[in-house]
C-alpha cells in the first residue's frame, strides 16, 4: 500500500501560505485564541495540497486549533517549521509509515518555540527595530517634511515583508533544525550587537529629540540675569536635564515597579509643582 | 479648522486599519499606518495641512516610540493616539495659534495625544472580545470540516467589530471633538497653570517613552553606556541619527564579536575545569 | 591687596588641616583642602575675591594634578601651594593689574605656586620629624597599656607639629610675602625677558603634571592611544569633560571585557597545552 | 573552661573603628612608623569589645605595632579585614581552643597586603580617580565660577566616605576571602577599564586645560603674517604642540629617568630660549 | 602658460625616475616622485606655479590613491599621470582662467589626468619589454662567471629604455600638449555639454579610486563599517584626517586584542573538541 | 680538510646588500623576469665575502638566478632570511660537512614566500599605509600648500628606509624562524589592526576629499527654490551622495568584476546623462 511519490509543497503553495500569515495573523485576535485563526488559514493550503482525502485534511487542521501566540514577525519563522513538518508527516502517512512526526511533535516544538520567540521579537523587532528605523525618520521630518514618515515606510515595510518571507522559508527550508540558530550561542551574540545599535540610537534619539529645560534664572536688581541654571547644567553635561528625567522615570519602571500610565500621572504633578516654582514654564503667549 | 462628515470617516477607515488586530496585517497595519509619525502624515494629508499633521505625528511619536503589545498588553491604543488624538490636537494646535512646527504645538500635542491614547484602550478590549464571537462561528466551522469559512472568520467578520469599535468612535469624536478642542480657548487662557502644566507635561512625556525602550534594553548599570554615549554624540557633537546609527556599528561589530569568543571560549572550560567561571557575564553586570 | 593677620591665619589653619600628614585626616584633608582646586576657593573666600582665587586654583591644579605621595616621598607641598602660593599670586595678579581670568594670571600663578610648592616640601619633612616626638610618648603608653593615651598621641599632639610647620609659615610669608610681591612690578616690567620667561613656564608646567600621569599610565607604547583619543576628542570635536568621560566607558567596558575574555580564555589554555600563547599579552606592548 | 558564647563585634563598634581609620590612618605620620598609630587607634575599639580582660587586650594590640603604611582610601579594606581575624582570634582564645588565627597570621596578611594596595591605590585612587574628576571639576570653573570646586569637593568625598565604608564593612564580611577579589583576574580587568577612562580623560584634560602655543609668524614687507605657524601646526593636527611638550616631558621623566623637578628646570631653559628666539611670548603689556 | 625645452627636460627626467621599472628604486622613485601628490609638487616647481601644481597633483593623488601593481598589473602609469598629465592640467587651468584651488580647476585636472594615464600604460610595457635586451646581457655575463657586469644591468643600462619610454614622451607631450590645449578653449565652449561633462567626470573619478582601496579591504559586509564610521567622522565631524587616524588607533587596538583572544581561543579548542566552533570568523561575515 | 673557523657576515657587507636591494630590485625589471636580477645584485656582495674561490661564488650565485618578485618593502625581508641562509651553507661547505642547507632549501623558501609577502605587502603597504600617509598629506595641501607633499615624502621615506632595513636585518637575525612571525595568528591580528585604521582613515579621505554633489533643485514660480537636493540628502545623512557613488563603484567592481577603466567609462556616461537631465552641473562660466 505504500505510495512511493515523495510529495513537495510547491512553491505556490508556499507563497500563499506565507502571505496568509503576513496579512491575518492577528485580524480576528481576541485574548482567548490570540493568533490561533490566523494560524489556521496559513496552514490551510499547506493541508489541502498534501493530504488528498478530506479525513486526513481534517486530521491534520486539528492540530492546529491548539492555542497559538507570539511576536508575528520573527514568528514566521516557526509557520514555515511547521509547514516542513506537516510535509513530513504527510509523507509518512501516504507512505504508511510509522514516522516519529506526529500531532505532539508538531504542538511541542509550536508551544516551544512561541513563548521565546515572543520574547526575543518582541524586544528587538518592535522595540528595537522599529524605534531605530523611527528615530532615524524623526531626524528627516525636520519642519514638518514627509520625508521621514515616506522613508520609515518604505524601510520598515521592505525590511519586514522581505524580512518575514525570509524566515518563513528558511523556517521551511531548516525545519526542526531553525531551532538552533535562534537560541545558540551567535544569536545570543547578535541579540547583544543589536542592543548595542539600539541602546546608541535611543540615545541619540532622547537627544535630539527630547527637550527638558528649566526657566529658573537668578536676576539682579536691574533685571540682568547673573544665573541662567539651565545653561549651567547645559555646561557641565549637554542635555543634563533631559537625561536625569528620562534615568528617573526609567527607575520608577524598573526598580520600583511603577506602571507606565502611573509615571505619566506623577509628571503631570511634577509639572504642576515645577510651574509653580518657576521652575517650568513654557513660555507661551496669544 | 473644524472636521468634516467625509474626513472623519476617512481617519475613521485607517483607525480600522491601524489598530492592534487591525484590518491591514500588523505589519502594514498596527507598525506602519498605528505609528503616530506615518499617522500625522495620513491626517495631514485628510485635514489639508500636512506640516501640522505631521509636526504632531513626530511629537506623538516620541511618546510612543518604545510602545511594545507584550501578549496582546496594551497600554496605549495607537488608533486613538493616531487618528483621534492627531486630529485633535491639529485642531488645538489651530485654535491657539500657534506655529505647527514650534515646541508649544509639539508639547500640545503630546499631552492631548496621551490622554486619548490612555483612554482609548478601551476601544482595544472591546475589538477583541468582539471578534470573540467570529471566532465561536469558526469553532464550529472547524469541527463540521468547513475549513473555508475559515478566511472569512479571520479576514471578514471582524471587519464588524471594527465598525464599531475604531469607525464609529473616530468618526464621532474626530467631527464633534474639534468643536469642543475650539472652546477649549476661552476657556483656559495660555498663561494660566493649567495650560502651562498641560505644556509642560508635554515636555515630558517623551522621558517616559524612552525610559519604556531603556528597560527593555537594561538589564544591568552597564547596559546604560550605550544610551549615554550616543546621548552624547547627539547632545554634545550634534550627530544626526543616521550617523549615530553608523558609528554605533563598530560598537556592535566589536560586542558582536566579543560575545562570541567569550561564548566560545566557555564552552570548553565548562567542560574541562568546571564552572568556576562560567558566569563571569552575569557578575561584570553586577559592578 | 594685601593680607591681614587675620586671613593669614585663617589661611594658616587651613595649611595645617589639609597639608600630607595633615589635621583633617586625607579624605578631607590633603586630597580635599589641599588641592589647589579648592585651596583657590578657600582663598578666595577669604581673601575677598573668589573669582581670582579660583582662576589662581585652576591654574595651578593643573600643574598638580597627578601628585601622588607614594610611600611618603612628597616632590611639591600641597599646604604651600594651596595656602602660601595661591594667595601670594593673587596678589602679585592684582599688582600686575591681569584680569583675573586671563590666560597670563594664570600663568603667572603656575609659575609662582609651582616654586612655593617645590621649596615648600621642607615643611613636610618638618612635621613628620617632629611627629616622632609624639610618637615616642605613644610607644611608651603601648608598653605600659595605657591605651587610651594614643588617641592623643594620634589625633591631639600632632597639631603642635602643625604649629610650627604649617601654621606659622602661612602666617609669616602671605602677610609680610604680600609686600614682597608688590615691590616685584617695579623690578621686573612686563616686556622685559624675566618675566616673559616667567608667564611661559607657566604655561608650560602643567605638561609636567599631565606627563607624570601618564607615566602612571603609560606602560607600553599602546597605552598612549587612549590619551590621544582623549585628546582628540576635546581638542578636535571640543567634546567636555563629562562628555569625554560618558564616551570612555564603553571602551572601559570593552576592555574589561576584552580582559576577561582573554584571562579566561589563558587559564585552561595554560593548563592543557603548555605555555606558549601565555605570554601574548606581554607582547603586544612591544609592538 | 571554654566558653561556647561566640563574640561579634556590634555594628557600632566596627562603625567606630571604621571612623578612626577615616579619620587618624595619617594624622601621626612620621617616616619612621608612618600610618602604625593610625591603625592602632583604629583596631583599640575591636580589642576593647572582644577582650574583656586588660591582659587579653595589651596582648592583641601588640600585633598592631607593627610597621604598617598603604593606600589609605583602598587600603581600609585591610583594616576591615584584621577586624574580622580579631574577632575570630579572640574566639579561640576565648574557646581556649588552638586556632589558626594568630599574631603571624594578621601580621603576615598586613604585610602581604600593604604593598599591592599602595601601588594599585596610590595609581588608581589617587593617580586616577582624583584626576578624572579633578578634570571634570575644572571643566566647570570656567571664568572663576565655584562650581568646579564643589562639584569636586562632594563628589569625592561622597565616594570617599561611603568607598571606604563599603571597603571597611565589604573587608569584615569577607575576612581573608578579600585578597583574591583584589589580585585577581577580574581585579585586573577592573584595573584595565579604570585606566582606560584614566588615559582618556587626561587626555581630554590636556587637550582642555593645557595650552602651549608658538607667536613664530612670518611676515611680508608690509607687516602681514604669510605664514602663522601655530595655525599651520593646528591645522595638521590641533594642539599638536601641546600634545608635543607632554609626551616630550613623559619621555624625559619616563625614559630618561629624570625627575619632575629637573623638568621643570628644563622647561624654564626652554622658555626663556625659546622667548630669546621669539618662538614664545605671552604678549603681556602694563 | 608654455612650457620650455628646457622644463620638459626636467619632466622628462622625473618621470624616468619615477615610473614604474624607474631608475630611482620603488620607495624613492615610484612610491615617492611617482605620487602625483609629490608630482603637483615638482611640477608646480618647475612650471613656476606651485600652488596649480599642487592643487592638480591633489586633486589627481585622490583618483590614484589605491594604484597598486600587483605583479607589474599597471592600470595606469604614474609618470604619464604625473609628468605629462599634472604640466598639461595646469596649463589647461590657466588657458580655462580657473582659479587655481576651485574645485573646477580640480576637476579639469582629474579628467585630463585620467585621461593620459590610462593612455600612458603602453610606456610601462614598453619599457619593461626592452629591459629584456639588457637581462639578456645580463644572463650572459652570469654564464660566464662575470658578475660585476650584474651592476650595469641593473642600475645602468635600463636608463636607455627610459631615454626612450619616458624621457622622449614626455618632453615632447610637454612641450607640444601645451598649445594644443591652449587650443582647446575656443574648442569647446565652458558651458557647453562636453565641458560640463568633462568635469562632473573628474569629480566623480576619485570614486573609483577609493572603491578601489575600499575592495582591497572589504572582505565581507563588516568591513564597510570601518569605512563608514571614518566617512561619518570627517563628514559629519569634521574631524581631520590625522585625527581620525588617532580615533582609528583605540578600534585598531581592540580589534587586535579581539583577534588574538578568539585565535589563541580556537587552538585549544580545535584541539579537544573538534570543529564546530571553528569557523564562527568566517560566518560572521556572511550575516 | 675541515675548516674550523666559522664565518661571519660582516656588517658591512650586510649594509651593502641590503642596499643594492633597497636601490636596485625593480630597476631592470621585465615582465620574464621580474625582481631576479635585483636579487642577484643582492646577493653579490654576500656571496663574494663567504666564499673564498671562484667557482664557490658562481655555484651560490646560480642559486638566484631563478624567478623572482614579490612587494619589494615587505620583500627585504626575505633578502635577509638568504643572506642567513647562505652564511650558514657557506660554513657547511667551508667545514666539508653534509649540511641541510642547500640549493633547494633556499629556492624552496624564496618561493614559498614570495607569494604570500607579495599579497600582504601590496594590500598592507602599498593599499593601505601609503594611502593613509597620503591621505592625512592631502589635509595638509589646503589651498596649495606644499606642506602635505613634503610631510609625505619625508613620513613615507623614513618609513620606508628604516622599515626595510629592519626587516632585512630582522629576516637575517631570524633566518628562516622569521617565516612564522609573518604568518601566524599575531601577524593576522597585525594585519586586522592595520586594516581597521586604513578602513577608517579611508573613509576620512572619501569624505574629506571626494564630493559629489547634485544641482538638482525644484523653484517655484518667483524663482526660489522650495527643494535643494542636495541639502535633503545631506541631512538624512551628509555625504550621502558621494557615499552612494563610491559603493556602486565598489560593487561593479567587487561583485560585477567589472575593471576600473570600464567603470571610469560609465562614470563618464553618467555624467553626461546627469549633465543632460541636469542633475550635475559644475556651473562653470567664463
Ligand atoms: O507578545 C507576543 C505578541 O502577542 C500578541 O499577539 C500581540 O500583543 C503582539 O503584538 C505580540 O507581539
Ligand atoms: O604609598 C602609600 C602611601 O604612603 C604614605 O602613607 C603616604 O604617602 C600616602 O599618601 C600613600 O598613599
Ligand atoms: O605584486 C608584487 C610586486 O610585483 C611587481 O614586482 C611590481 O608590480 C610590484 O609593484 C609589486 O609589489
Amino acid at each position: 500500500m505504500a505510495n512511493t511519490e515523495k510529495k513537495v509543497l510547491s512553491r505556490k503553495t508556499l507563497n500563499r501560505s506565507f502571505h496568509h500569515w503576513f496579512y491575518g495573523h492577528l485580524t480576528a485576535f481576541s485574548q482567548e485564541h490570540m493568533q490561533t485563526f490566523g494560524y489556521l488559514t496559513s496552514m490551510l493550503p499547506i493541508v489541502e495540497e498534501l493530504y488528498d482525502n478530506k479525513e486526513d485534511q481534517e486530521k491534520a487542521m486539528k492540530t492546529y486549533t491548539a492555542f497559538f501566540n507570539t511576536e508575528p514577525q520573527l514568528g514566521t519563522i516557526i509557520v514555515g517549521i511547521t509547514a516542513s513538518l506537516e510535509e513530513a508527516r504527510a509523507n509518512q502517512v501516504n507512505s504508511g509509515s510509522d514516522g516519529d512526526v506526529d500531532d505532539t511533535t508538531i504542538n511541542g516544538l509550536r508551544a516551544g518555540l512561541m513563548g521565546p520567540i515572543a520574547g526575543i521579537g518582541d524586544s528587538l523587532v518592535v522595540g528595537t527595530l522599529i524605534p531605530v528605523i523611527l528615530g532615524i525618520a524623526l531626524g528627516m521630518s525636520d519642519g514638518g517634511s514627509p520625508l521621514g514618515a515616506i522613508f520609515y515606510i518604505i524601510v520598515w515595510n521592505l525590511l519586514g515583508y522581505f524580512g518575514m518571507r525570509f524566515a518563513y522559508f528558511k523556517g521551511y527550508e531548516l525545519g526542526d533544525k531553525a531551532v538552533g540558530i535562534l537560541i545558540g550561542a551567535q544569536g545570543k551574540a547578535v541579540r547583544k550587537a543589536i542592543a548595542t545599535v539600539g541602546g546608541m540610537v535611543v540615545g541619540g534619539v532622547a537627544a535630539t529629540w527630547v527637550t527638558v529645560k528649566t526657566s529658573f534664572r537668578l536676576t539682579n536688581s536691574s533685571g540682568k540675569a547673573y544665573l541662567v541654571l539651565q545653561d549651567k547644567l547645559d555646561s557641565v553635561y549637554p542635555g543634563l536635564l533631559t537625561a536625569a528625567f528620562i534615568v528617573a522615570c526609567w527607575w520608577l519602571m524598573a526598580k520600583k515597579n511603577i506602571s507606565p500610565i502611573k509615571v505619566m500621572l506623577i509628571l503631570v504633578v511634577v509639572a504642576l509643582i515645577g510651574v509653580l516654582l518657576g521652575f517650568f514654564n513654557p513660555g507661551l503667549t496669544y | 479648522m473644524t472636521i468634516s462628515w467625509i474626513q472623519a470617516s476617512i481617519l475613521g477607515i485607517f483607525a480600522s486599519l491601524s489598530s492592534m488586530p487591525g484590518m491591514a496585517g500588523s505589519t502594514i497595519g498596527n507598525y506602519t499606518l498605528g505609528r503616530p509619525l506615518v499617522g500625522g502624515l495620513v491626517c495631514g494629508i485628510v485635514l489639508g495641512d500636512m506640516k501640522t499633521g505631521i509636526a504632531a505625528g513626530v511629537a506623538m511619536q516620541l511618546v510612543y516610540i518604545a510602545l511594545v503589545t507584550p501578549g496582546g498588553t496594551v497600554s496605549a491604543d495607537l488608533r486613538a493616539v493616531s487618528y483621534i488624538g492627531i486630529p485633535l490636537a491639529m485642531v488645538a494646535i489651530h485654535a491657539q495659534g500657534l506655529s505647527a512646527t514650534s515646541a508649544n504645538a509639539a508639547d500640545l500635542a503630546k499631552s492631548m495625544g496621551t490622554l486619548v491614547g490612555t483612554v482609548g484602550t478601551v476601544l482595544f478590549y472591546g475589538t477583541a472580545t468582539m471578534n470573540l464571537v467570529w471566532q465561536h462561528m469558526g469553532w464550529r466551522a472547524v469541527e463540521k470540516g468547513d475549513f473555508k469559512k475559515l478566511y472569512a472568520v479571520d479576514w471578514g467578520y471582524p471587519w464588524i467589530s471594527h465598525l464599531f469599535f475604531s469607525f464609529i468612535p473616530t468618526v464621532l469624536m474626530t467631527h464633534f471633538g474639534s468643536s469642543a478642542v475650539q472652546a477649549l480657548k476661552t476657556a483656559l487662557p495660555m498663561d494660566g497653570i493649567p495650560m502651562k502644566t498641560l505644556f509642560t507635561v508635554g515636555a515630558l512625556l517623551p522621558c517616559v517613552g524612552i525610559a519604556i525602550l531603556l528597560k527593555q534594553i537594561v538589564e544591568g548599570p552597564l547596559d546604560f553606556i550605550p544610551f549615554f554615549v550616543g546621548f552624547t554624540f547627539a547632545a554634545s557633537l550634534k550627530l544626526n541619527l543616521v550617523s549615530v546609527t553608523v558609528v554605533s556599528l563598530i560598537f556592535a561589530m566589536i560586542f558582536y564579536k566579543l560575545d562570541m569568543a567569550i561564548s566560545t571560549n566557555k564552552q570548553p572550560v565548562a567542560s574541562s575545569s568546571g564552572g568556576a567561571v562560567i558566569d563571569d557575564d552575569e557578575e561584570e553586570e553586577d559592578i
